[in-house]
């Protein structure tokens, strides 16, 4: 009798799902990548041509620079703002801290685009905070809609509970016990926070801000709501490429690019986490 | 006095080895329990005991070789048919069970019918002293409740062997010393083969009817508890088991029952257990227990002279640290009660020339 | 008894509550103007409020929404359990069955995160339409939206699986437990709060998914294509008396879930005091 | 016990019983699918791609009332979305669609829709002469042998202005939307045929190629723009993204916008025209707004249609005409304009007041045919380069 190792038998499904299902379809866009598009057909005539397009074409770098910019801001601020949070969730949560989570899920149970409807309502020209400035005689403030800064405190808004649910998943598998040891040893409250609770918890803060910095990256719903005129991001332009413009060719290589700076974020993510000062315990069985 | 059933109980390992990649972690035992053995695996942590444990167990399938208990092949038998019980470490109780649910654990995998399960459930509630706690979870109980209560649990099925790894080691050393008698205690009555894995040799003496004493995969010695203690059949068993002087000397005259040797200055008569040559090197082991010291030189036998450096209070006993000429030393273990020597005082160190144990290097 | 430096703490404490609580202001800030909005006579200028609950009656009057939502719960529940399943599976492989391998199935497991939805709905697209000549449908839109889901299973259920002890299932399995028994009796109820956690992260992510689900979806109405399709003309009342209701419902169960916390019958997974 | 397994039995030969009557009809009615469908297949459901207003919840309750069937839409936001999505995802997830310009014309080209029988929809007597095939020739193909579409409704891209903030000898060009003297007080939609083509219409006058003589002969189109008019095109838009508050996306938006007097003018469909007129009259707001249909350079126009798939079989496709029939019923029709705010195809006066009249355009159906009318850009790719130049400039 053939046993097959419980390792595969268990991973495997998960692992070929992922293979069949993201894999081959990012190998479909690597090639149309290379092929053209004319009035809404695909070419099979294999060039470089939309790569030279994407690499000269100042607009594409335009939006590719706003995007990344956009992304790095967003991904500190609410790098900022989730650590305090989670923290407090996990150290003094105490019996509530399952729903006290769940209620940053919550609000994924309405859709983005009602949300962001829901924001300009609130943030825009005639909305809640505007109207009631009007209310105390008081010029409204034009910058909440429609700017570049609109757009990030969408995002924030969108994906600061990803990044307080990684810290937060890190934190509550951290021994604070270590913190009592380093203030016994002298180290002062920010001292041990940055000796031994920062870097303890470095995995999970990184994946958190690959959570926010990569959808931030690709973003296209929330800079077209909120961003105004001059937001087009790198998503937005992709989307078009596939939605309007049907330039699928193109659109297809601007997929491969954002990929790669998918796998550069990986790429440094790998470089910052040394799993030996990460206290990664090998999550070994025995 | 309840017995477990009447078949032929045993449990055998025919040359079982494991392999970890290069490591052989359990290479070639063979070893027979019979049905109503204490039986104790003794040896220092890394010494595959536990491997050997978990392979009896069914939660390792051995590299090669084949594990029999009561004369049936079970060795690629998963664990949950093999029908043993095991005593964990950490004790190992289900968190969100009950006492109660936990100790008829086994019964319901087996699927024995409810009447009988209460019925055996009060036996072992009985039996380990747990009445009261059957509602109780698994943190609300101290750590010696814990521990009957993974006995309990253990023992329910009464299985054709029970497995216990290191279940002492996280209890006090009260607790212990009040548990070790305990556990024989069961054993003897339930006439079951327990295999109980140790690195304390103290419970291994104190329980087992035979120990096997095990390094680097392989067994050193395997005999009954006196024998291991009394005559180790390695210099590695002579220094395991028990509180030794260890020394080393050359040999200088062999005969056939005794030889003699000359140790920094001082000349030394020691038994003889075959083997050693004149000029051969030799490890000799002197027991603490053997060792005498006193103001003056009393006793016929060996005897060196030094200074009492110290005395390590032990309760009942009282280890004497003696200084010699050249700055080492020698322990001796003595009863506490009446001490006839003071810290500082020159003294005299003798021990009979039938102690000690000699092994060549 | 209090000295300085607990002081300290207790302002910090302080501090971050106070950031937490003005967290949940903003999350909820736009949830209540949609329940607001839902109530109005004119969403798109609800001040000064005037109140109808016209939105309601026209939401059960239409059967697109109902479809909608209906097909939204399917993409969610498929992808939900799917994604659990998948992830649980995986996750107590590579935690119990240690192997050189191992880097790989994390790296496999965890590779959704690292590629934008955007980008997976579209290359799904591109390789169903283009390449396999599939129209989109709900299978589709299950299995992309899985994907993610997946990955966000994983990292939930192996944040909490890395404290479980295997050991407890050595135990179960030598007295008697087979390996599902064992899984049935020991494990699960041991980790149940994380695969809640990771089936409901994976629910919602699937139930309003726009950009995955808008690109394989062909001819099937959601919640969120349906809000994109009437985006154009305004967004319907309905949508916004449905988000209320959704959000009532949510509500509704976690202030079940504070009462039942608060009396202690249910600890979901709490093991503290 | 028994009584357990009893029931477990019966239901089980339930579920059996149901099953068999499922595979059966589903082999009578030689649909090969699972049986699971059989409800489905009992009722016939009509799979439209459409824009989201027309789907009038009267309407359909009417249809699906009257002819037994399922009316199931999806929605989608402009047409070469929707092109798109029956070119990839194929004809086979829907019965209609709807397109509107130059758009059905080649729907029917590429195969993806199929000609109509204007004898199934006898309601089209009641739609005005302007908006027959003969009059509107779009609704044909370019031979004129098959009608490709039925109209449903008509409007333009016309500018909706703040007459209280614009002063008025700057209405009337699209020139408007480039005076800085408004600077942030525009908006535009964010789609970028609309906004390329009515900027075209701009460059070409500014150029003085609009009515000279054309490369491809044919009258000028401003989706047909030469490689000139397109820099001059890219020029200007990149001139007016300054003066934008932003590109509305949806018209609540727009109508917010307009309503907080942060937008003055803005082309658009003139949906957000006709409820600020509402708005207005009721004495809800405090400004007065006009809309110009056309501008004097010339403005964007469109007829949206009602198309069949090439792939609807038989019966779905009488379920087409008869929707499009229905829909057309001068009852139905009014509730139609009134609830879309667009202009009306179909003669409706009689049942309306005279300010309504007005507002949905049932008297200036003529000036529909001097509007250029949407199109498929000539290239989108070189369509799709000047908008990605204009939104990161």
């Amino acid at each position: 009798m053939t046993r097959i190792p419980p390792l595969l038998l268990l991973a495997g499904p998960g692992v070929l799902f992922i293979l069949v299902t993201l894999l081959l379809p990012l190998l479909a866009i690597f090639m149309f990548s290379f092929w053209r598009t004319e009035s809404y057909e695909l070419y099979p005539d294999w060039n470089l041509d939309n790569y030279r397009v994407l690499f000269t074409e100042a607009a594409y770098r335009t939006f590719l620079l706003r995007s990344l910019i956009g992304a790095l801001v967003t991904s500190l601020l609410c790098l900022l703002y989730a650590w305090p949070v989670a923290y407090f969730i996990a150290r003094h949560g105490g019996r509530y801290r399952l729903l006290l989570v769940l209620l940053l899920a919550a609000p994924f149970f309405t859709g983005v685009i009602l949300r962001i409807a829901a924001l300009q309502g609130i943030f825009g020209p005639g909305g809640l905070i505007n109207m009631a400035l009007g209310i105390f005689g008081l010029p409204p403030i034009a910058a909440l809609m429609y700017t570049p800064l609109a757009a990030t405190i969408g995002h924030v808004y969108l994906f600061v509970p990803f990044m307080v649910t990684a810290i937060y998943l890190s934190l509550v598998n951290f021994n604070f016990d270590l913190l009592e040891t380093a203030k016994i040893n002298g180290a002062g409250p920010w001292r041990a926070f940055i000796e031994v609770t920062w870097p303890l918890n470095w995995i999970g803060t990184a994946i958190g801000l690959a959570l926010v910095f990569i959808p931030c990256l690709a973003s296209a719903v929330t800079p077209r709501f909120l961003g105004g005129p001059s937001a087009t991001s790198f998503g937005m332009s992709l989307g078009q490429q596939f939605g309007e413009t049907g330039t699928w060719a193109l659109g297809s290589a601007m997929g491969v690019v954002l990929f790669a700076f998918s796998l550069l974020v990986l790429a440094v993510m790998g470089f910052t986490v040394n799993l030996k000062r990460s206290g990664f315990t090998g999550m070994g069985a025995r | 006095m309840t017995r477990a059933d009447d078949r032929p109980a045993s449990l055998s390992l025919q040359s079982v080895s494991k392999h970890f990649g290069p490591v052989r972690a359990v290479d070639g035992i063979d070893l027979a329990i019979g049905q109503d053995e204490f039986f104790s695996l003794l040896g220092p942590s890394g010494s595959g005991k536990t491997t050997m444990l978990r392979i009896i167990a069914g939660l390792e399938r051995p590299t090669t070789g084949r594990v029999l208990v009561r004369g049936q092949d079970v060795t690629t038998m998963p664990p949950y048919r093999r029908r043993i019980g095991m005593v964990f470490q950490n004790f190992l109780l289900f968190p969100h069970k009950t006492v109660a649910e936990n100790i008829v654990f086994p019964l319901r995998m087996q699927n024995v019918a409810r009447a009988e399960r209460d019925e055996r459930l009060l036996w072992a509630m009985k039996l380990l002293r747990l009445d009261g706690l059957a509602e109780r979870y698994p943190n609300e109980l101290s750590g010696g409740q814990q521990q009957r209560v993974s006995l309990a649990r253990g023992l329910i099925s009464r299985p054709a062997l029970l497995l216990l790894d290191e279940p002492l080691a996280n209890l006090d050393r009260e607790l212990r010393a009040e548990m070790e008698v305990e556990i024989r205690r069961y054993q003897k009555e339930l006439n079951i083969p327990f295999v109980y894995v140790t690195h304390n040799q103290e419970e291994a003496l104190t329980m087992s009817d035979r120990i096997a004493v095990m390094r680097n995969g392989v067994f050193e010695q395997i005999g009954p508890r006196n024998d291991v203690y009394r005559k180790p059949a390695t210099a590695f068993v002579a220094a395991f088991v028990g509180q030794s002087n260890q020394l080393t000397a050359r040999a200088e005259m062999v005969g056939p029952d005794s030889l003699t040797l000359t140790w920094r200055g001082h000349r030394l008569h020691l038994p003889h257990p075959g083997g050693i040559k004149a000029g051969d090197d030799v490890r000799f082991f002197i027991k603490y227990e053997d060792i005498e010291v006193t103001p003056e030189r009393t006793a016929p036998g060996n005897h060196v002279g030094g200074h009492l450096r110290d005395i390590i209070f032990k309760g009942q006993t009282a280890n004497y640290i003696v200084s010699l000429a050249d700055g080492s030393e020698i322990i001796a273990s003595a009863s506490s009660r009446d001490q006839k020597v003071t810290i500082g005082e020159a003294v005299s160190v003798t021990w009979p020339a039938s102690a000690g144990m000699c092994f060549k290097t | 008894m209090t000295s300085v430096g607990d002081r300290a703490e207790g302002w910090r404490r302080l501090a971050m509550s106070v950031l937490l609580g003005l967290l949940y202001v903003f999350l909820y800030a736009p949830i209540l103007f949609v329940i607001y909005a839902s109530f109005s006579e004119d969403i798109v200028w609800p001040f000064p409020p005037s109140f109808t609950t016209d939105a309601y009656a026209e939401l059960f009057d239409n059967s697109l929404y109902s479809d909608a939502l209906k097909n939204s719960l399917i993409i969610g529940l498929g992808s939900g359990i799917l994604s659990t399943l998948f992830a649980t599976a995986g996750v107590i492989g590579v935690l119990r069955f240690p192997s050189r391998r191992r880097a790989l199935i994390l790296i496999a497991f965890l590779a959704p995160l690292f590629v934008a939805e955007l980008l997976i709905g579209i290359s799904s697209l591109a390789f169903n339409a283009r390449l396999l000549g599939l129209p989109g449908n709900l299978f589709s839109a299950i299995a992309a939206n899985a994907v993610e889901g997946t990955a966000f299973a994983f990292l939930i259920v192996l944040a909490q699986l890395v404290r479980y002890d295997w050991q407890m299932d050595d135990a179960a399995m030598v007295f008697g437990a087979s390996p599902l028994r064992c899984f049935w009796e020991v494990t699960l109820p041991a980790i149940w709060p994380s695969l809640f956690g990771a089936f409901l992260i994976s629910f919602i992510l699937a139930f309003n998914n726009l950009e995955i689900s808008f690109y394989n979806l062909g001819a099937i109405p959601t919640l969120p294509s349906v809000a994109w399709g009437s985006l154009r003309f305004g967004l319907g009342p309905e949508l916004f008396a449905l988000a209320a209701l959704t959000n009532g419902l949510v509500f509704a169960v976690f202030a079940l879930m504070y009462v039942l916390m608060r009396t202690g019958i249910v600890k979901f997974g709490y093991r503290g005091v | 016990m028994p009584t357990v397994k009893e029931g477990t039995l019966s239901r089980r030969a339930v579920l059996k019983r149901g099953a068999a009557t499922a595979a059966l009809g589903a082999l009578i009615l030689g649909r090969p699918g699972p049986y699971i469908a059989d409800a489905q297949a009992a009722t016939p459901t009509l799979r439209l791609l459409m824009w989201q207003p027309y789907a009038i919840k009267e309407t359909i309750a009417a249809f699906e009332d009257k002819f037994k069937a399922k009316f199931a839409p999806t929605f989608f936001d402009g047409n070469s979305e929707a092109f798109n999505k029956l070119k990839v995802g194929g004809t086979r997830d829907f019965d209609m669609v709807m397109a509107d310009g130059f758009w059905p014309r080649l729907y029917f080209r590429q195969g993806l829709t199929k000609g109509l029988d204007y004898g199934k929809i006898p309601n089209m007597s009641g739609v005005f002469a302007d908006f027959h095939p003969d009059k509107f020739v779009l609704l044909a193909d370019e031979e004129g042998k098959n009608n490709v579409a039925a109209p449903n409704c008509w409007g333009g891209y016309g500018i909706t202005i703040n007459s209280s903030m614009i002063a008025k000898e700057d209405v009337g060009s699209i020139d408007l939307l480039l005076n800085s003297k408004y600077t942030g007080h525009f908006s535009t939609n964010s789609r970028f045929e609309e906004n390329i083509a009515l900027m075209g219409i701009l460059a070409a006058t500014k150029l003085g190629t609009k009515d000279g003589p054309r490369p491809d002969g044919k009258p000028f189109n401003p989706y047909q723009l030469t490689d000139d008019e397109l820099a001059e095109t890219k020029r200007l838009l990149i001139e007016q993204k300054k003066l934008l508050l932003t590109r509305y996306q949806d018209y609540d938006a727009l109508d917010r916008l307009m309503r907080a007097k942060s937008v003055w003018a803005a082309p658009e469909f003139a949906e957000s025209y006709r409820k600020l007129t509402v708005l207005r009259k009721d004495g809800k707001i405090d400004f007065d707004v006009e809309h110009v249909l056309k501008p004097k350079e010339g403005g964007l126009g469109w007829v949206d249609t009602w198309m069949v798939s090439a792939d609807a079989d038989s019966e779905r496709t009488e379920l087409a005409h008869a929707w499009i029939n229905l829909f057309l019923e001068k009852e139905n029709y009014v509730r139609v304009v009134r609830s879309t705010g667009y202009g009306g195809v179909v003669d409706v006066r009689s049942l309306m007041t005279e300010d309504e009249i007005a507002l949905y355009f049932q008297n200036r159906s003529a000036e529909a045919s001097q509007l250029h009318m949407f199109d498929q850009p000539s290239s989108p790719e070189k369509w799709e380069r000047i908008w990605s130049d204009v939104e990161a400039s």
